[in-house]
This record gives C-alpha cells, structure tokens and sequence, in this order.
C-alpha cells in the first residue's frame, strides 16, 4: 500500500543520525520531527533564525514572535537559540547543518531539482530553498511519486525552471525509497505491498534495479 | 547621540516616490507595522521594496501591493500571498526574486563595505543569469552584490535613545542586516528605553546603524499561521 | 546535543604537528588561556596560528612562538611582542600580515560558506600584491578567499552543554567568527551552565558552531595595558 | 612655539563634528578624547568590538574583558554596545564611522599614508588601519612634522610600505594644520608663534600656501 504522508515523513525519519542539526522545509518535511527514533538526539534548524525547535505550542500560548520558516508558531527546546538570517544561513552555506528535507515538484536523474516555479501560472519564490540545495551534503526531497495530473516527477530532465544542480542525494515518495547518484535514480526500498513494475511504470528518469528490492520497515 | 523622534511621520521625514526601501521581517514577524501602516496613508508610490516577503493581501506589505505603491519587489517568497503573485504574473509588478540566503548576506554586505561575495545560492538556475561564475575548491559559485536602501526601516522589540536594538525570538530575522545598509534607518520598537537601560553585552544592533528611532502606537503582531496542539 | 567534555586534554584530542589553529582574542583578552598552556606542554609543533595578535613575550600564544611551536602566524598586529618580531624579521617565522578586518570577514567567510569577496582594504599595499583587484562605484576593491581551520580555539564567558556561548564585553572579539571557521571548534568558556539556562535570546554563538566546550580550569586573564585615571 | 601631543589633539578635536561616531587611533589620537568641544557630542568606536567608549578607569575599577584597540583598560559611556570584530569592520568598512585619526610614519602630498613597517627592521603590523584608512571618508593623521632623525615626514612619495592610498584629507602635526588635496598639502593654520618659513622648511611634500596664514586658535 502506498504510503500516506505521515508514512513519507516516518520513512525519511529513519535517515536521522545521531547529533545532526537538520533543517526540515514545508510539507511533508515538517512532518518528520514526529518520528525521531528512539536513542538518538537531533536538533531542528529553521532558516528564520531558530535552532532547537520543539513542537506546536498549547493552545492560547502562540507566541506571533515565534515562528518557523513555514509561519508557523513554534516552540523551543531546552538550549536553543535565536539568530539573525545572515547567520542562520552562515550555518546552511558553511555546511553546519548536516541533513536538508524538502520538497520538490519534480527531481532529474542527476539530482536537479525544481520546486519554486511554474513560468506564468504559479511563483512562489524559493525561499531558502537554493541555499540550501547549493549547500548542503545530504539532500533528502520528500514528494508524491507523481504530480495530480498523474506525470512522474522522477524525470531524466527537470522541466520547470531549477533550484538547484546535481544536490539530491535521496527521494522519498510514497513508492519508494530511491537514492541518485552517477546520473541514476537507484531503487532501495519500495512500500509495503508496491511492486518493482509500478515504481518503474511511474518513473520517467534512468531507474536502476539491483537483485531484490526490500520493502521498507516502518 | 539621541536618535528618538516622536512619532511615526517625523520617522519616515524625507521619504519620497521613487525610493528604494528596506523592510524587515519575516512573513508577518517582527515587520515594521507601524511605518507601512503610516506609508500607505502617505501614498508614496513607484518603491522599490527589499523584504523577504511581502505581508499577506490585508496586512504588512501586502497593504502597499494592494494600494499600488510599489513598482518593484526584491525578495525570496512570494508564498500564499495572492495579490503579489497575481501582480507578478501580469507584469504589474517588477519583482527580482533571489535566494533568502543571498537575500540576507547581500544586505549585509551593503551594510558593511563589502560590494561582492561568491554564493554557491542559484548556480545552475535563473538566479545565476548573467552573474559571474567561478569554481572554488571544485564548487561553482555566482557572484552578488550588496544591497543599499535610501531607507532601511526595521521593527524591535526594545530599543534605546542612542538606536541601541533588542530583537525577540525570530522576529530577528532580516531586521539587523537591514538596519545595517540603509543611508537612513528608521527603527520602531515596542519599548523603548533610555540610553543606560540596556546591557551593552546584549544589544544585537549597534546604534551607529540606527538613524531614527520611535516607539511604536500598536503592534497588532498578526499571526499568519497558528498552528497548535492540543493538550 | 551534548557537546561538554571533561577538560582541557579531552577538548585537544585529534591535535596534531602541522595543524592550522585559529585562537580568538584581540591582545590578551579573551584568549583560550587553558588551551594554550595546554598545547605547550603537548608540545605541539609545526603549527599555523590564525590570531590577531601573538599575545606577549610570556603569556598567551607568545608561549608557543617562545617554544618554537609555531611555523606560520596569520595576523594583523605584531604590537608590542619582541619574540614575534624578532622571529620575524630572521625568517624564522613564516608570518602572513592581514588586515584586521579582513582577517575577521575572511574568518567568518570560512564558517558561512562564503569562499571569497571584495573589500577595499589593504588596496595599493602589499597586501594587494597577486590579488584579483575590481572597481566597484569608481573604488577599487581586492578579492579576498575565506580561511578555515583545522581547530578553532574560542574562549566565551558562559557556555552551556549544547554549546551556546555568551561572550564578556570587548573579550567577545574574533571569538564569535572563528567559531563558525573550525572542523572542530573548542569552546573554553569561565562557567559551563546545563542546557537551558541561558535565554535563547541572548546567545552570541549559537551551539552548532561548537563540537567540544568545556570549563577552564584557571583563567589569569592578564591586562597587556593597565590604564586608570586618578579619582 | 610647537605644540605638544596634547595641542595636536586640541586642535584635532576642533574638527569633530556634533553626532560623528569616531575611531582614535593610538597614541596622539587617543588624547583626542580629552578634549571635545562643549556643546557637542561625538561617540567613540573602538574596532575591538565598543561603541560609546568612556573615559579610563579609576584604579582597582579595571576589567580585563573591557579594553580598546590600544589594549588599554576602558570604561563604557551609558548606551554603549559590544560587538564582534566582523561586525565592528562592518561599521568601519560600511562607512558608519565618520572620521578616523590615526598616526603615520610618512604621509604623501597625494594622500598616501605609510604606518605600520620599516622593511628589515621594524614590523608592528597594520592592525585596523588598513581597513580604517581604506574606508573612511574622512581621515585625519596626527604625527610630528619629522621624525627622530629630523627628516620630514610629509613627502612627495612615501618610501615606507604603504598602509593606504590617497586617502588622507588632513595631518595635524605640532607646526601646522594641512589640507591634501589636488596633489598637494595646503597649508591652513601654523602652531602659534611657528612661521611660515619653518614650516616650508620642513616640508619635503608639495606645500600650497595661500595669502596670510592664520594661527591656530586653541
């Protein structure tokens, strides 16, 4: 069965090392502070100028001077921090942050990525996105395996205007667990019950395939 | 040096069609409320607006788009802000949109001396465009320029008499490197104290950026996304 | 994320000849005093030290030039200390001379990615020599590259387990930028608190810059220039 | 009669202007301090991280984590701030201070100033001046007209490795107040009682000397 979000979000969970700082973008990104395995210690980074973020707050205890990246009210944990955005991206471009989640309306072969722009219908603007993409070394997007008109977004070439070049290192979609290297998107993991033949049936770019493909376990 | 005036409008004194402004602020926090509230009533028209964003259609920024105030935006999102995207897609509105990093160290620059600094930000993308490329340690990089402001207007939580600045939490965010490139800086804080008042070990901008400073009449501090759980 | 260790020797480990260090500190305030008189007595050889100053003949990194510990200093100002201008002029010491506010910028150019950019200082000089030189508004500028660290050595007033620091008056100096320029970055801080103590609000390093932080054991904390006025 | 240190501070101290943040370098421009007009107020930066420096303390007050750029122990005026030193270069290079007085070795009559090595022999290094003298727009030197040898140090051409170039507007020295513009020092006022003549004498530099020559005022 395909995963939902929270099952997307769950999955990437299980890339968290112990000690990183990470920096989860919105969507379904957010989603993976949920399911931080047991033993090991992360911290959040939010490009707004926060480290140590902690959950949603209570009801009737929002606090407009707190927010995250994606607007919404946050928290903090014990040792956090607060910071200026010339600062806060010193930490994204000086490589401080070892893991970036985020999404992507479509990901190439090679690792480019697109997710700010449809040339005269939809801008969003990047945000942070670009600096982080040109910045960090582990790169994980976390998408659908297809857009909602049903076109993969796994392609040989992305089609909308780029965020960044070569950066994605991993795709977590709700097939399947695909890690991008030497110009390929290799399968790792599928979901639960998916079948090799669907994840290639709706992957546009070069899948490579080795031997058996485990599903996840989540 | 004293830096307090007394009110919004002797704050924005000098501002003129045609400028180029600063606005700090990240989505609705920590924005200068009441000095857009006060440009929108002044109608100054043809800015150029530096900010991250651009408010929501009703509130912020979003006020100055609405009211036709602004001929060009520079900023990193335009998010769930209709009216902005709806400005820039029919070509009302000029907007230069560049990485919020970049966005963030080229007002710096501006404000410290430094006229251009290499970004790995946007290589390979629109961002690059016509920018100069140069590999270091294996890596391409694009070059970027500082930016300056006629008026940098920023928003704080304390302040003192001497320009002295106290921001909270992440209402931070662009507001120090703001106040640091504008020829003018106007600050408006929620409380503001006299010279003396603050701890010199505390204060994240100097108030020799800070050319104008006032206590704001109200800070509504809307907030665009209230997200909680339950208990 | 815990980053405390015990002492001084825990804090030093993975230290070795031929390292590039940078120590925080302007003159003798705000020097990682523990950390030099530890790498002293490990005897530690070959090194290049990023610092403003060399301390003085006896105290801070005057130490080690004193015991021929070091091969390179990159700094601004020599001052008052006749070992390191002795050493010097022989050649026995390799000594690269930078501006001081281009050696601050290129320290905190290493720690936020930034791998070059413009300044106009140290135009026209030796400083310049076999540098990319740029006009920007009619004013020449020369490219300067970013400068990292194998060890960064910091020394903070209050530290907590995460690695926030909080820096005392004018002792807060090079410390903050050479923090973000380290592999491993040492933090020796006077008062190490549990995470949580400090407000968030009012860190000056945020944690995430230091790998190791721990309480030094002595600090002299000697004045190079002791000035008083009579009362 | 030549003025002592304290007169070419005196006299220095006429040119601060009400509102200016100013750097005083070390040595003569330190005693600048000491004599600021009644009736304006200047505040001090000092590029080791303080604004609103105050006056030394009283013995048994000093702090060894409040020191200048000189290393000497200092006081905080009420409204100072402590800073970084990137951001302190930040205020100096952004041109947020607005005027510099520091000592020289040589001065050039095009505004070249040389400070901080004798090549073989004597190497204190450039400290801030560098940055200080390549950014500010209004920079005045305090020096002797000759050093210990009695050779002029306002020149044609500098000899010594330079700190800057063409960026000199003023030198107040114990004979005289100069102007450098157009390639030349025009000479402003003479210390009280100094001729023209003496002045001239020592002078190696283009000398500009229009009409009457007033005295200094102090």
């Amino acid at each position: 069965m395909a995963l939902d979000k929270n099952g997307i979000a769950q999955r990437i969970a299980q890339e968290l090392r112990d000690g990183w700082y990470v920096n989860l973008g919105i969507g379904i990104p957010t989603l993976v502070a949920n399911y931080i395995p047991k033993g090991i210690e992360v911290e959040f980074q939010s490009e707004n100028g926060v480290l140590g973020m902690g959950p949603f707050p209570f009801e009737g205890e929002e606090d407009a001077d707190l927010i995250n990246a994606g607007k919404q009210t946050i928290t903090t944990m014990q040792g956090a921090s607060f910071f200026d955005s010339a600062t806060s991206f010193a930490m994204i471009r000086g490589q401080h942050v070892q893991l970036t989640v985020l999404g992507a309306m479509e990901v190439s072969e090679n690792g480019d990525i697109a997710n700010w722009k449809i040339p005269g219908k939809m801008v969003k603007g990047m945000g942070g996105a670009m600096d982080l993409v040109a910045s960090a070394d582990n790169i994980i997007v976390a998408m659908m395996h297809s857009n909602r008109a049903g076109a993969s977004k796994l392609l040989k070439a992305c089609s909308l205007p780029l965020t960044g070049v070569a950066c994605v290192k991993k795709v977590v979609t709700e097939l399947a667990v695909l890690e991008i290297k030497d110009g390929a998107f290799h399968l790792i993991e599928r979901a639960p019950g998916i079948s090799v033949e669907e994840i290639q049936s709706k992957t546009l770019g070069k899948l490579i395939i080795n031997g058996d493909v485990p599903e996840m376990n989540l | 040096m004293n830096k307090q005036v007394g009110n919004v409008q002797e704050a924005l004194k000098g501002l003129d069609n045609g400028m180029t402004l600063m606005l700090g602020g990240f989505g609705l926090c920590g924005i200068p409320e009441n000095s857009i509230n006060e440009i929108v009533k002044l109608g100054t028209t043809n800015l150029t607006c530096i900010s991250n964003n651009a408010g929501v259609d009703d509130f912020g920024l979003g006020l100055l788009l609405q009211n036709r105030q602004v001929k060009k935006m520079i900023s990193s999102y335009v998010g769930e802000n209709d009216e902005f995207e709806r400005q820039m897609l029919s070509g009302e509105l000029e907007v230069d949109l560049i990485p919020q990093g970049s966005l963030a160290e080229r007002c710096r620059a501006g404000g410290a001396g430094i006229p251009a600094f290499f970004t790995p930000a946007g290589y390979g993308t629109e961002v690059a465009e016509g920018k100069e490329v140069r590999v270091f340690n294996g890596k391409p990089h694009i070059l970027e320029n500082a930016l300056h402001a006629d008026f940098a207007i920023v928003k704080a939580w304390k302040g003192d008499t001497e320009g002295n600045l106290i921001y909270k939490a992440t209402a931070r965010n662009f507001n120090p490197m703001m106040a640091m490139a504008g020829k003018i800086t106007i600050a408006e804080v929620e409380e503001l104290v006299p010279a003396g008042s603050l701890d010199p070990n505390e204060i994240h901008t100097p108030g020799i950026f800070i050319q104008r400073i006032f206590q704001g009449e109200k800070f509504e501090k809307r907030i665009e996304q209230r997200t909680t759980r339950s208990k």
